[in-house]
């Protein structure tokens, strides 16, 4: 077996860099696997991971029957109706902190929801899509 | 066994609510469990079939706050609510809108809440039934020392009737001393409250708190189930409580469990309760309060009737009949420690942290009832109650000294506890000799500290 | 109490060492610990006053070493020495050496042992002390059938008297094949043995076992303290043991612990220790043998007479005299589960490994006693016990259905259990209602697997 | 498969610079694994701690009360008596298991000891020293 010990070095840089644990390589008959010690892991800086996902998402500040009242695609208006919630027999407000589009929505119409339970996500640079449903 | 509820959601958390889940558990029912938002891994959460959020960490915004418990309920699709012990346990508006929302609320009725809940009232009420109440009158401005001392005879005590925290508050030991004191009081009272009414009861000079154990259905039927004695207390804040009391005789038991059952039949009570006397050094008794809930020191009665009272509870909740009587003959004694997240070197001042360590003792006699484990953060916005241990001896002698081989294998690591109080407290001869009364570990405390 | 010993060796290791030195804390004794250098980091050698190295891993130089036991105890200062069970337990010459060297043997004396040891001695002494014993006759060569069937009757068991493991061995359960089954198994004990001698005995279908707890001080009183019931057996290992058994009659108890009474006294016995019976589905029991120490299983007694054994124990070899009766009204009802690192579904292969999690029950009615902790390295040298779990109930019912609760929050990770047969098990029907005997757990495996 | 050692040797210094714990090579038919020992993980520079020390210690293969039959400084040979162990009535030979000088003893004499426990240091190269007691 010949052993590439650039390669390998350099296989070990990257995995510094990248904070990997574990690599492992096939290449038909070949197999590489490094295993970074325990102490040395998740120790680097975060920072290149923390992708900014542009998406706000809308939680429920309350417990109770999540009712919809706008669809995926639909453009919003900061402060505009997105849902209600049902608690007991008082329906509260869902608007919106931001004008933008329905991108994601997480919860069925009618199903109960959580405090802090993800309701919808709105996209808030988009322009309107077409309505998906 | 019947079948009585299908689903029970739990309005609280901590050990409390571990101790609700392990008796639904063993009666079939399915729980869910309720938490806020720092209170995601408890283990109340992790053990329950299911659970909910409800709010953040402040209890007004999550184990207080009465839509959303209702409104997880109705999510859930529970039948029943055990409000636990504190946060809307006593709450007799939440008892209300409970039943009022279709389900049954796991505890008295309403009413029964309401009536032991203000404290002038049910001192009426219990007068009326024949409960012996702490010896006491109202004065008006005018009133003088003649119409006095012939009803509440010295010490006693003169309390401002609008008041509280001591203002306008005077012992009087001697009769001679009654008028000047009556006087000072009112002038005090007068100024601090804008009224000279005071109010003039027995003053109950080293008394015991004895609590009775009482149970009920909803057909009529009341039992007690023995005392409690939780006079190892410190503000009112109980510490250790065992049963049976060193100091009752079988005929007293007697007495003040009649007393209770006839307290607590008064306001219609069903489920279980506890009626709270306080006992003198010449065994006179009078009714403090009730508390209309499942209490932190039930197991100490548990361990010496064996009966569980939680599932008691639950199954008279449902309706299901009283199907024994009364106890006054307790089998062996069983002492409770409340191991609280609290530094007693520094005023018991409730602490935080994350508990990094934890051996439980075990063996022999030994109950644990805690919601902790190792890695276990200790949110600071409740109660600091982290674990109940409870030992259980063929008599007093043995039980006490089980408790401290217990508390010698307790390891908690990662946040001061009252085990370091209890470890030397059930050290100190009084205790041993059973000699004490609610101030003794004030007492106790100050003469350590010198 | 009086003072007892100053200082106890304990001679054993595991959850059995634990509960010794709880007992002797309990006390005001001090405690030696001794272990082999696998066991440096075990629980017992943690709770201690004092630990001692006495040889590597293997039993023979370790734990079953006497040389190394008694130096030890002579270099501690030990004035006494604890057993356990298993190891030395029941090696008479053994508690005659720790006698002569100055210490006091924790158990009976050396004399009691030996006569209890061998097995048909004690039976020729239990038939004279008027103990039931299996009906039974050795026969030599030349016996025959007309002798032999109107001793015993069938169904019965034929076996090789100097045998063992099945050889020579019929079961006869026809008069009339008798005489063919007995020449068959003539002629396989000579073939194997050597010897054509056979015993005959009554073969017992489908038998319980149930052993009396009997407890005796060194001035001839004997007491007992009613039964366990341990047929949830397999191979002779006990799995689960409960108190009272669900099959005797306060009539048959009675007669049980008279018969175990005069067992025990028939050989002079002392401290405590268990007679165990076979009981015949038509309630009829026999003297099966006694275990001359401490049992695996004596915690069900303690959780429903309230009585701590080896606190006890401890005391009757002191010379304490004993102050109490017999117990025939047992408080309640108590369940064991014996957790070992066996693999239950591969013939309960013993297992070893590191325990990675450990989450133990707790609550109402929970006795747990374990030497493992988080992070502990089971050595696979010893016995496969890990922990008991007991479960104490006002019923068997609730008892069961607690044992259940209990096992479902109970987590060992790391290493398989036995936990995972009793929570199958004890969901059994036929378990559920008391309705099994020594061999059910066989007949229930090859059910199960099928 | 040929087993190159100047490469192996390269690849545990790799290791051991780069704080692997573990590689694996496979090419074709051969295949090479290293495991770094836990000992040695995450303990980089501790090469120079380990001094080696090149006495010999003497353990206590018995329990029993330790009875000293040498001092410090002593020669002694190979099989030569360095102490008793008295178990209960019997005493047993504890004899060096080398040639050389005794340099420490750590239990006093008429001592208990444990299984296992050290008894006395030799130096087996060195010669004798002057007695010091």
């Amino acid at each position: 077996m010949k052993i590439d010990m650039l390669r390998l070095e350099a296989l070990a840089d990257m995995m510094e860099q990248r904070d990997l644990v574990e690599v492992e390589l096939a290449d038909g008959d070949s197999a590489i696997m490094l295993e970074l010690a325990p102490p040395r892991r998740g120790r680097k800086k975060l920072i290149d991971d923390q992708v900014e996902d542009p998406g706000v998402t809308v939680t429920s500040s309350r417990v109770g029957i999540f009712l919809k009242r706008v669809s995926v695609g639909d453009q919003v208006a900061e402060g505009g109706l997105l849902a209600e919630l049902r608690v007991m027999d008082v329906k509260y407000r869902v608007t919106s902190p931001a004008s933008g589009v329905v991108e994601e929505i997480f919860v069925e119409d009618g199903m109960g929801v959580e405090y802090g339970q993800p309701l919808l996500k709105l996209d808030p640079g988009s322009s309107p899509t077409p309505r998906q449903e | 066994m019947m079948p009585t509820f299908r689903r029970v959601l739990i309005a609280n958390r901590g050990e409390i609510a571990v101790r609700i889940i392990r008796a639904c558990r063993e009666l079939g029912i399915e729980t869910v469990a309720v938490h806020s938002d720092v209170d995601a891994d408890s283990l109340h959460v992790k053990l329950a079939d299911e659970s909910i959020c409800i709010g953040p960490a402040p209890s007004r915004d999550s184990y207080l706050n009465i839509a959303a418990i209702l409104s997880a309920a109705k999510i859930t699709g529970a039948d029943a609510i055990h409000p636990g012990y504190g946060f809307l346990a006593e709450n007799d508006r939440f008892a209300e809108l409970v039943e009022q929302s279709g389900f049954c609320f796991i505890g008295p009725s309403a009413t029964s809440i309401r009536a032991m809940g203000n404290k002038v009232a049910a001192r009426k009420r219990m007068e009326e039934a024949g409960v012996p109440v702490v010896p006491g009158l109202y004065l008006n401005g005018q009133s003088t020392s003649s119409d006095v001392i012939a009803k509440v005879k010295p010490p006693l005590l003169i309390k401002a009737a609008a008041g509280g925290g001591g203002r306008g508050m005077r012992v009087v030991r001697a009769e001679e001393d009654f008028d000047s004191s009556l006087l000072a009081a009112q002038n005090e009272a007068q100024s601090a409250f804008g009224s000279r009414e005071v109010y003039i009861e027995r003053y109950l000079e080293r008394a015991r708190h004895i609590e009775i154990q009482v149970v009920a259905d909803r057909f009529g039927k009341t039992i007690h189930l023995g005392e409690r004695d939780c006079s190892t207390q410190r503000r009112h804040q109980k510490l250790v409580e065992e049963a049976p009391s060193p100091v009752l005789t079988p005929e007293l038991r007697h007495r003040m469990g009649e007393a209770a059952i006839a307290a607590a039949a008064a306001v219609g009570y069903y489920t279980v309760g506890t009626i709270e006397f306080m006992l003198t050094q010449d065994m006179e008794f009078y009714f403090l309060e009730m508390n209309t809930r499942i209490q932190v020191e039930h197991p100490v009665t548990e361990l010496v009737t064996n009966v569980d009272l939680v599932k008691l509870q639950i199954l008279l909740a449902a309706g299901e009949p009283l199907a024994m009587e009364s106890m006054e003959e307790l089998n062996g004694h069983a002492i409770e420690c409340r191991i609280n997240s609290e530094d007693y070197t520094k005023n018991f001042a409730p602490q935080g942290g994350t508990v990094k360590a934890l051996h439980l003792p075990g063996g022999p006699g030994i109950r644990i009832d805690t919601h902790i484990y190792e890695g276990y953060r200790i949110p600071t916005n409740y109660d600091s109650l982290l674990m109940k241990i409870l030992a259980k001896g063929s008599n007093r002698r043995e039980a006490i000294i089980r408790m401290q081989r217990a508390l010698g294998e307790l390891v908690i690591e990662g946040v001061p506890t009252t085990a370091s109080f209890h470890r030397k407290f059930l050290d100190d001869e009084n205790f041993i000799n059973g000699a004490i009364d609610t101030g003794y570990v004030e007492r106790w405390l100050g003469s350590t500290r010198s």
